[in-house]
């Protein structure tokens, strides 16, 4: 189940998770990218949480405003396409303060088809869309969000090791992203441990 | 940290308030947001070229308005895209009835960001189409041509689309030339030391006393091969040998070149670069009918340098030397 | 050491290739002489404007060359002087019947030379007069003013001597002009950190990570006071007011202003100084006409900035704003 | 007595001595100036030596050999004041095969007038024109040229001390200058080591 307080206590937690994460979230990115997946995530989520108080009963309302922060913060792939997702999340959930097992399935099934449709990718293309993928499959028969999130996250990562990353300038670095994990994917995960 | 500004939080509001403060002639501020820039007095009866961006590359993007070049740039923050309502802002700015091309470099954010904007004004009744400029052949191969990252090569495209928008032409020749113009440049760089970013304080990344970084990116991103420092000839040479394989071209072909210093790489080594350019497309019996040499497209402080080849001829030549008003450029 | 250069001992003679071969409808070598460029189509009927100094500065010196400008630079090594040989082939390339005006900045080696190879070519029948630019007013008191050095305010000077010879201008009326843009300007810089000279390949001087030094100089010699860095506002007010203190200016007064970057520093820091150049001038109701910000006068890749006020009146208002080619000016 | 053999060995040790003090000068012109007094000296010397076997009997010829050495190698102050003074030197010794004491005096007087001339400046600003002048005062009643050299320069560096630097960016600092020694004064004195 998820509503207003859930959510805020969510946020609040990733936000001290991003924190205490963001040196090494500049770095997994700035391996093969340019560095700045750490800052993108922290000012997105200190955004957020600094709108928080005006969360309201509405969840479609409260997403438009997690959208909105991503927005005004952001202009890497990662926050754009978080800030999409929200947005569309948002539109699904107008005027509904509680959402149960299947919303909140659905709520990450709208965030993939965004970021694939957004993000001009595939599945298979190592990205943050692979780890939603399979929480959506484990959300199927597992209700325990917090166990699902982390161990799915974590599997996504063990499943595209020796995997090319086909996305963005990534791409650049060919074989060597085999034995790198995406970055995005990679942030997921860490994120997870706030739970 | 070592640079002359102020709060690291203002750093791009400050840089471009005293951009247009600077040249009230030809930059403002859009009446509705702050982040984005139009050119000082609006042109009627033309179609408006909108580009946007990350800040920290100037002249790119917000320097190439002005007459025969940009209407109207969304400036984001330092390296990062600027955002969904920025663009639509600058989109609406630029519109004068005859539709809006968007000419942007091919990054993920600025990409996505611009499809959101067009989509949202194109939903209020602007016509809009877009060109994005993937000019940098070290990020991807000929094969995936579409995928590669847009540099110095960008403000060709822009000139040649604000050029010909100027005549009055339609949306679709201007979009026509522009395109055409994307495909007719090719780009290769190289970075030999970092920038800083304001907020970080610290290098984007760290590069040895005696190597440097082949196809960087204008983010400070690293580039696709690390290499021993070698003189500036054989590593011309290298670099030239890399566009002509990718980009074949014929005895008496015409040709503009563009040696871009990503920062700190001074003029005299840009004109080191140059006279062996120069050489090479001569035994080549290639005509370099005009050379650009200076700090167009930058990452702030780096050091390093791209060349970039544009083939003119017919309309690409004609648009490329027509008169335009832009503090960044001489005709 | 980080620079994209051959043999360090061919970097001037490379550079300047590379800068003709770049332009070849600006620049060309003196026949009788490589290291002395040209116009590379000589006038009739002028004065002839010629300049000279040390390499590592571009544009400046060779680079303001070109219609409306100068019409010959003698290139010295990388921060010294031309030799009296150099400087007099510049003065025979540039003369045609009406005389040379020698246009140089106030360094002992310069002065002598061109005063030397003034003698020589007076004593083969070319009259010359001589402009010894002294912008700096870090480097001596208002009382000596003589003795201050020329730094980015030289191309203010280059410029309207320039403009008015173009006119065909007697050699008088145009050492005068000179010498009245000479008085009407003043500079004041920062280096924040130093240049690597090629054949050293060590930089110039040691500064630490969070000091400045106020009153560089181009040729990577310490300033005349050393401080700890300060945020952009209160730095450029301080500069500001050091100016100020030096040329009383009225209510009204109409300047020109150049934030000049030494090398390295980008254009992002050069508009923010400028923002604050131009609030601080709008309080005391001086009107700033125009503004050049950019690289004009550079040490390599130096970092730090200077700012230039050029008072602006009458003759000096027209000639600064009348037409000129050059690829390093934008009019 | 000086003529074109001990001329060469004069020039021969000098420029081993400028090697070996090729940092020190540079060093000494860096606290004021702009660090290049070494390259000034050294490659000025160098370009002599170079030309060395072009030396004839004509003392005159010689010295205009070395001035357009100077000329040709150095753009800075002291290498120009040098290339004019070895001008005129060569102009008064046109023809001349041998410099008896007088004439040697006379070489040093030229020096000093080219200097002060072109210099614009007076003795007393605390530059190599000062240590000229005290060469040529106790030459007046020593012949013995080595010890003289030796003593004057020092001499003058001890005589400048707490003295202000009166001429060329030098002049900026001010007080700074007074516990400096002038680098031009430094290196002559160095040089003298030589002999
Ligand atoms: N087009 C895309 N489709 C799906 N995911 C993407 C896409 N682009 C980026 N990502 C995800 O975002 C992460 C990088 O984010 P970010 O650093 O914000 O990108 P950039 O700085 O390159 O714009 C990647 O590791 C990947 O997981
Ligand atoms: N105008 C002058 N008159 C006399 N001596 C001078 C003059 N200028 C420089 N010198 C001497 O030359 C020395 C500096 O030489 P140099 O480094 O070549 O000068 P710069 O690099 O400043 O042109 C000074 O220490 C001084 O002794
Ligand atoms: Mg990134
Ligand atoms: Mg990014
Ligand atoms: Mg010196
Ligand atoms: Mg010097």
């Amino acid at each position: 189940m998820l509503n207003k307080k859930i959510l805020i206590s969510i946020f609040e937690k990733l936000l001290n998770k991003a924190k205490s994460s963001y040196d090494s979230f500049n770095a997994a990115d700035g391996q093969i990218g340019d560095g700045d997946l750490g800052v993108t995530i922290l000012h997105g989520l200190e955004e957020i949480n600094n709108n928080i108080s005006k969360f309201t009963d509405d969840m479609g309302f409260n997403f438009k405003l997690c959208s909105q922060a991503f927005v005004k913060k952001s202009g890497s792939s990662f926050g754009t396409l978080i800030a999409f997702s929200f947005m569309n999340i948002s539109k699904n959930l107008k005027g509904k303060s509680e959402c149960n097992h299947e919303e909140i399935v659905n709520i990450f099934e709208t965030a993939l088809k965004t970021i694939l449709e957004r993000g001009k990718t595939n599945l298979g293309d190592k990205t943050i869309a692979d780890s939603l993928n399979l929480i959506i499959n484990k959300l199927k028969d597992n209700q325990n969000y917090s166990e699902v999130f982390k161990t799915a996250t974590k599997q996504a990562l063990q499943d595209f090791k020796g995997k090319k990353i086909k996305i963005g300038r990534a791409r650049m670095f060919e074989d060597k992203t085999k034995d790198l994990d995406d970055p995005g994917m990679f942030a997921l995960n860490r994120l997870t441990e706030a739970f | 940290m070592k640079k002359i500004i102020n709060d690291p939080g203002n750093f791009v509001e400050e840089s471009i308030e005293g951009l247009v403060k600077s040249h009230p002639d030809i930059y403002s501020f859009a009446k509705d947001n702050r982040r984005v820039i139009t050119r000082a007095t609006k042109e009627k009866n033309k179609v408006g070229i909108v580009t946007g961006g990350g800040s920290g590359h100037l002249p790119v993007f917000t320097g190439y308005i002005g007459k025969g070049f940009l209407d109207a740039c969304a400036v984001g923050s330092v390296f990062a895209s600027p955002s969904v309502e920025q663009i639509a802002s600058a989109i609406r700015n630029a519109d004068n009835g005859k539709g809006v091309l968007c000419v942007l470099g091919n990054y993920g954010g600025d990409v996505m960001n611009f499809e959101m904007a067009c989509e949202i004004t194109g939903s209020e009744g602007i016509k809009t189409k877009t060109v994005i400029v993937a000019d940098d052949i070290a990020s991807a191969s000929i094969e995936e041509k579409l995928k590669r990252r847009g540099i110095a090569g960008m403000i060709f495209v822009f000139k040649v689309a604000g050029a010909i928008a100027e005549t009055g032409a339609s949306l679709e020749d201007t979009f026509n030339l522009a395109s055409l113009a994307n495909n007719s440049i090719r780009t290769i760089g190289v970075a030999v030391s970092p920038c800083i970013l304001p907020e970080a304080g610290k290098p984007t990344f760290e590069i040895s006393d005696d190597e440097i970084e082949i196809g960087m990116g204008i983010h400070g991103e690293p580039g696709i091969k690390r290499e021993k420092i070698r003189k500036a000839d054989p590593l011309v040479d290298d670099l030239c040998k890399r566009i002509l394989d990718d980009f074949r071209l014929k005895s008496n072909d015409e040709i503009a070149i563009m040696i871009n210093s990503l920062g700190a790489t001074p003029l005299e080594e840009l004109y080191i670069t140059s006279k062996r350019v120069h050489e090479n497309f001569l035994k080549l019996n290639i005509k370099i009918i005009k050379s650009y040499i200076g700090r167009y497209a930058t990452s702030m402080e780096m050091a390093g340098m791209s060349i970039t080849l544009f083939k003119i001829d017919g309309d690409l030549k004609k648009y490329l030397f027509s008169k335009s008003e832009c503090p960044f450029w001489t005709n």
